[in-house]
């Protein structure tokens, strides 16, 4: 168990911490509304149950189902951020965001820039992914580089319980629009976390050391930080010294950190599920290089999602994405 | 045309109830095994919905092509999916259609036209199309289904791809399945209008909202529509009102369905009323049916035998069919 | 609602006919600066239109909102866009409403309700519904207007929109400006059915062609469309026909417009026709009206000056308003 | 002028090559169909008019003017493709391809591999972009990046007349998804190209090394290719020798080739037009540390667009990009 899993005793789940927030924020901030498919309680309060309870305890006006229409959706939690709303719009799986990519990146994204500051939107795109449970290739992608790429949004994604609670209050406290990514396989991963005071904030755009190390860094996010703990763990048993960094929000990402870490261990290793090429690891591993230059004791290296479609098959499926065996050789390989 | 000149006769209304019996012994056989333990996997029961793809199956032939959602395994089975390459898909394994890659939300298998299996609402439809401009390229008669569900006619691919048929008169179907559900939001919940047929007009297009668990009437709505596609008359919109017995996917906690409702549903069960209605009729007889019933479950068991003997795929197996080429090691 | 409550009495036309006249003054000299040189910017001309953005603005109030499109600026300035801001951000200027970073396709001036300006055909619809939310929310009465093209109607956003309006009652009111034509592509082409309005029945709500040009009947049409809206009763689908007389935008060689329908539609121009009326029925004289148009002209070279005079943005402006925090040097 | 600009006397331009390339395909393969909005004679043959004609000589039905409904529009190109044909989808400007992406990213590039292989979607993605015409925040992105992160489509787009005809043929050729990107304002640059004969292609995924130098690397495409030619001509005077590369496709890129030239020289800078983070660039500079660990005299520098929406204003958007000025100024500091 890793210094952050044995902080406290067992109490709350990633799923439970996102329900709270839910609660927490429609309670303070009458400005807070949400939509999405089935999130209303006659609908069961959503496919995960994460907003069961908020349409009864807070109305059918703030809370609200929808039709199977993303473009719609998205559409309208922008009007309604345009007219002093705080919407959460859940686009159920990351991979239906494609059907909105115009309502998020061509307005969202540029609304505030194109209008000179007039107006803003400052919505919270939530929306869930995660490998393994055999839902094969459309379900299951890791997007978060497009947005990176896209000035105007931000992006995160929680590793703890705590951060769960903290980076979804602070995207809904943000001015400006968030994409908060939710892996599903880790929403009920035991962790030892109290349940976060309503107060607690990540601020986005800080990375946290979960774990402090000084021969190889990770720097890492989501599902794969909970691995990477893990396998600094591992390694820790057999002699090498793992720092791990949980960027939480992988835009704007956390340099300070990641550089002061990589110039202290002079060894990176960057880690996501989404495919390599071109991932958000491509341009961490650029700004090392670029900031580093000479400083390193080891070229950085990235582990990442296959070049494929992610597969059904369980072997396939299993093979497709960084794991904890496939992080522990990159680990001892980085340090020999 | 006439519509009364597509009737099902009693050799077609037999060949309806053969092609349901083995959805509905299908259907029931997979949620078996994934309650026992045996198979894991995603599954989207479709038991109740037998009729409607049981008509296709029947009107269409093995060049039309079919566009059909992750809730589609009967669709399949009604245009000819073999049993073994989808048990062997179903369970990931190598012997599968797509070797595994594709698993249950996207089986293909085009030596019986079907073509696209898709996860994404809506997004049968506009690739139907394009199998539609297709057949209008070769000459040839051959018609484009696509299916998708009464959730799905709200998402902008829907209207779009109705909108370009009817503009080009392409010979596509759009067969809305109205189970009256989408995940767990009601029909009339989030569906603005009359029905979903009804919108069919605003398109210039034939819409029919028809019972898709009567077999008479779906067939001479579906039949009607195919012969308008091979007539180069265009597109048309059925609405086949049905209803998914087991919820949303397995494991769906169902309570967001009244339970009169649901039982009223059960009580009426397309498959067994159409039993009862041959043996009626004399169209066949107890054991006739007994028979065929007792050899699909004979046809599944081997396929399910064969599925589970064969081998799993290799890690190295993602390389291939990313691109034609393969992707270097 | 009878629709006979919404009569545009004298009054009521002279002010659309003063709307209008900005209108027209101001697109014409557009088109003058580009021409001669004087100013460069992408322009798309919405000469032939003025009539329903006039009315629009006569019917609505500050706090109404509405999203538009890049030929929009005649839907701004009916809803009270300054001047001075206009023509400052057409050419790019710090003074313009949007410091000069949005141009002339993302004009915005929420003090007036000017909320969007989209260049992406059909987005102005699932925004607009935003704005409706909001306003139910608030508990107000204000409506959300969107206005976007023929070719429009032809985009899934809009469709998704309308069935969200519906399904919400929310107060949006879906403005189609059909000029005939998208780019140069023309409506029948691409539009299946008989018209746009019809298929707001698939919807289950009120949509209903109107010549646009006719401003007692967009004046009744738009207005009862605002009181049903404001009444809580929800969206209308109205579909406004126009024609835009200078192609699609400027440069345009617009040989693809039928010689003699152009010919027609320009000796139909409804802002002459509306100024004649206002003549013959004596609800305006011919030099008041000099008057009213002179002004007109006076106020676009004050606001042409005052952008002319003012400052361009610097490089460093990039790195504000990106995100409300402003961006690292 | 540049040796490529110089190899023969002028002939053709950019949208000239284009337009041949199609009237060519047409000709050799009835395969070959097309759709988009405006495409068709009656609507002018296209905005740009690069169809002009070939409905006329080719037939209403392989050529079709469609709706404004871009998904429409992918799904047609997917279906007719599953069924054989070659389709050449126009989606009008790059931004558009948000409202499709869907289309592109769940259908057409994962067809192939969820099929396992039973079907295909040879398809060609052709879609125009372009900064310097003040159309601002909507109609100018490049988006290259993202669809170089989604395995299953490739990506290409030329910088002189003989390779947007090479390119675009091999494109039409291919046996998978390519998305074929076009400069607006490179569209009639003058270039002293012939005629590419109908057999002339250029294979997908082969760089070309525009102009040879020793001191510096220059990774780029597109209209930044041609302001690199330039910007080496200058530096040349100034007694700097500058290598020239341009990917021409951007997924899968020549690895080899960048390599080769960036171990030869020892400085590289990587141009491209899109935002600078989390662009093609960042994957490239990450792989040139990973291959070259040690080897470079100078840390990789990536030139790109601003963290914003594109600004309408002209002093913002020429401050935007990467410049003749700004190129050769990096080329001045890194060979310092
Ligand atoms: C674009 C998109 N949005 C959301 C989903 C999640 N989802 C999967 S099935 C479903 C309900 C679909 O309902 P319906 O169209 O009625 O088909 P049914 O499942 O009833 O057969 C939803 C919302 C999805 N797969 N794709
Ligand atoms: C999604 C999208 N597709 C294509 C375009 C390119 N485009 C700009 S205007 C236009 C025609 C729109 O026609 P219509 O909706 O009738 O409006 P009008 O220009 O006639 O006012 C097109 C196709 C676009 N801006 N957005
Ligand atoms: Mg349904
Ligand atoms: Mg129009």
């Amino acid at each position: 168990m890793s210094a952050v899993e044995k902080a406290a005793k067992p109490k709350v789940t990633i799923i439970e911490a996102i329900s709270k927030a839910y609660q927490d924020a429609f309670a303070e901030d009458p400005k807070v509304i949400t939509l999405g498919e089935d999130l209303a309680d006659p609908e069961g309060g959503g496919i995960a149950k994460i907003t069961k309870g908020l349409s009864t305890s807070f109305g059918d006006d703030r809370v609200r189902s929808t039709p199977i229409s993303e473009q719609a959706i998205m559409g309208a939690a922008i009007g309604a951020s345009l007219a002093g709303y705080k919407p959460i719009a859940e686009i159920m799986l990351m991979n239906f965001t494609t059907v909105a990519m115009d309502m998020i990146v061509n307005h969202a994204a540029k609304l505030r820039f194109m209008s000179g500051g007039q107006t803003s939107v400052p919505i919270v795109v939530r929306t869930m992914t995660g490998l393994g449970f055999g839902s094969g290739g459309q379900h299951c992608d890791y997007l978060e580089a497009w947005f990176a790429h896209t000035p105007g949004v931000k992006v995160c994604t929680p590793s703890t319980p705590e951060d769960a609670y903290g980076l979804l209050r602070a995207a809904i406290d943000d001015p400006d629009p968030v994409i908060f990514i939710e892996n599903m396989p880790t929403y009920r991963t035991p962790m030892s976390f109290e349940l976060p005071s309503s107060g607690h904030r990540v601020p986005l755009g800080q990375a946290a050391v979960q774990r402090e190390g000084s021969d190889v860094t990770i720097v890492t996010y989501g599902r794969m930080a909970m691995l990477a703990r893990a396998a600094a763990d591992q390694a820790a048993e057999a002699g090498i010294s793992v720092e791990v960094i949980d960027l939480r929000t992988i835009a704007p990402w956390d340099r300070d950190t990641v550089l002061a870490s990589a110039r202290k261990t002079g060894r990176v290793i960057i880690v996501h599920e989404a495919v390599k090429q071109h991932g958000a690891g491509a341009e961490i591993a650029a700004v090392i290089g670029e900031e580093l230059f000479g400083a390193l004791k080891k070229p950085v290296k990235r582990l990442g999602g296959a070049y494929s479609a992610v597969p059904y098959s369980r072997p396939l499926e299993n093979a497709y994405a960084p794991d904890g065996d496939s992080i522990l050789a990159a680990i001892k390989d980085i340090a020999s | 045309m006439a519509e009364k000149q597509f009737v099902a006769d009693s050799a077609v209304l037999r060949s309806i109830y053969e092609r349901a019996a083995l959805l509905k012994a299908n259907d029931e056989r997979a949620r078996k095994v994934i309650l026992s333990g045996q198979i894991a996997m995603v599954y989207y029961s479709y038991r109740g919905q037998e009729i409607i793809p049981s008509v296709m199956g029947e009107v269409l032939r093995d060049d039309d092509t079919i566009c059909t959602i992750y809730r589609g395994i009967h669709d399949m089975l009604g245009k000819g999916f073999p049993l073994n390459e989808l048990w062997a898909e179903l369970i990931g394994r190598t012997t599968g259609s797509c070797k595994g890659k594709g698993g249950p939300m996207h089986l293909t298998y085009p030596p019986k036209g079907i073509m696209v299996t898709t996860g994404i609402v809506g997004s049968s439809a506009p690739i139907a199309n394009g199998l539609a401009w297709a057949a209008q390229l070769d000459g040839s008669d051959r018609v484009s289904v696509c299916t998708f569900g009464d959730g799905a006619s709200n998402i902008g691919a829907v209207h779009e791809a109705m909108n370009l048929a009817a503009v080009w008169k392409l010979p596509t179907i759009f067969v809305c399945q109205n189970n009256l559900f989408a995940e767990h939001t009601t029909f009339e919940k989030m569906t603005a209008g009359k029905n979903i047929a009804n919108r069919a007009e605003g398109y210039g297009i034939p819409g029919v909202r028809v019972d898709g668990n009567d077999p008479e009437a779906m067939y001479s709505a579906f039949a009607e529509a195919v012969a308008r596609a091979r007539a180069g008359e265009g597109p048309t919109l059925l609405e086949c009102m049905t209803f998914r017995f087991f919820g949303h996917n397995f494991g769906d906690d169902d309570s967001y369905i009244p339970k009169e409702q649901k039982a009223a549903a059960m009580e009426a069960d397309p498959v067994p009323a159409l039993r009862a209605r041959l043996i009626a009729d004399r169209i066949a007889t107890e054991e006739e049916l007994a028979a065929v019933e007792a050899e699909i479950e004979t046809r599944i068991d081997g396929a399910i035998e064969h599925a589970l003997a064969s081998p799993w795929p290799e890690p190295d197996d993602l390389r291939f069919d990313v691109f034609a080429q393969e992707i270097a090691a």
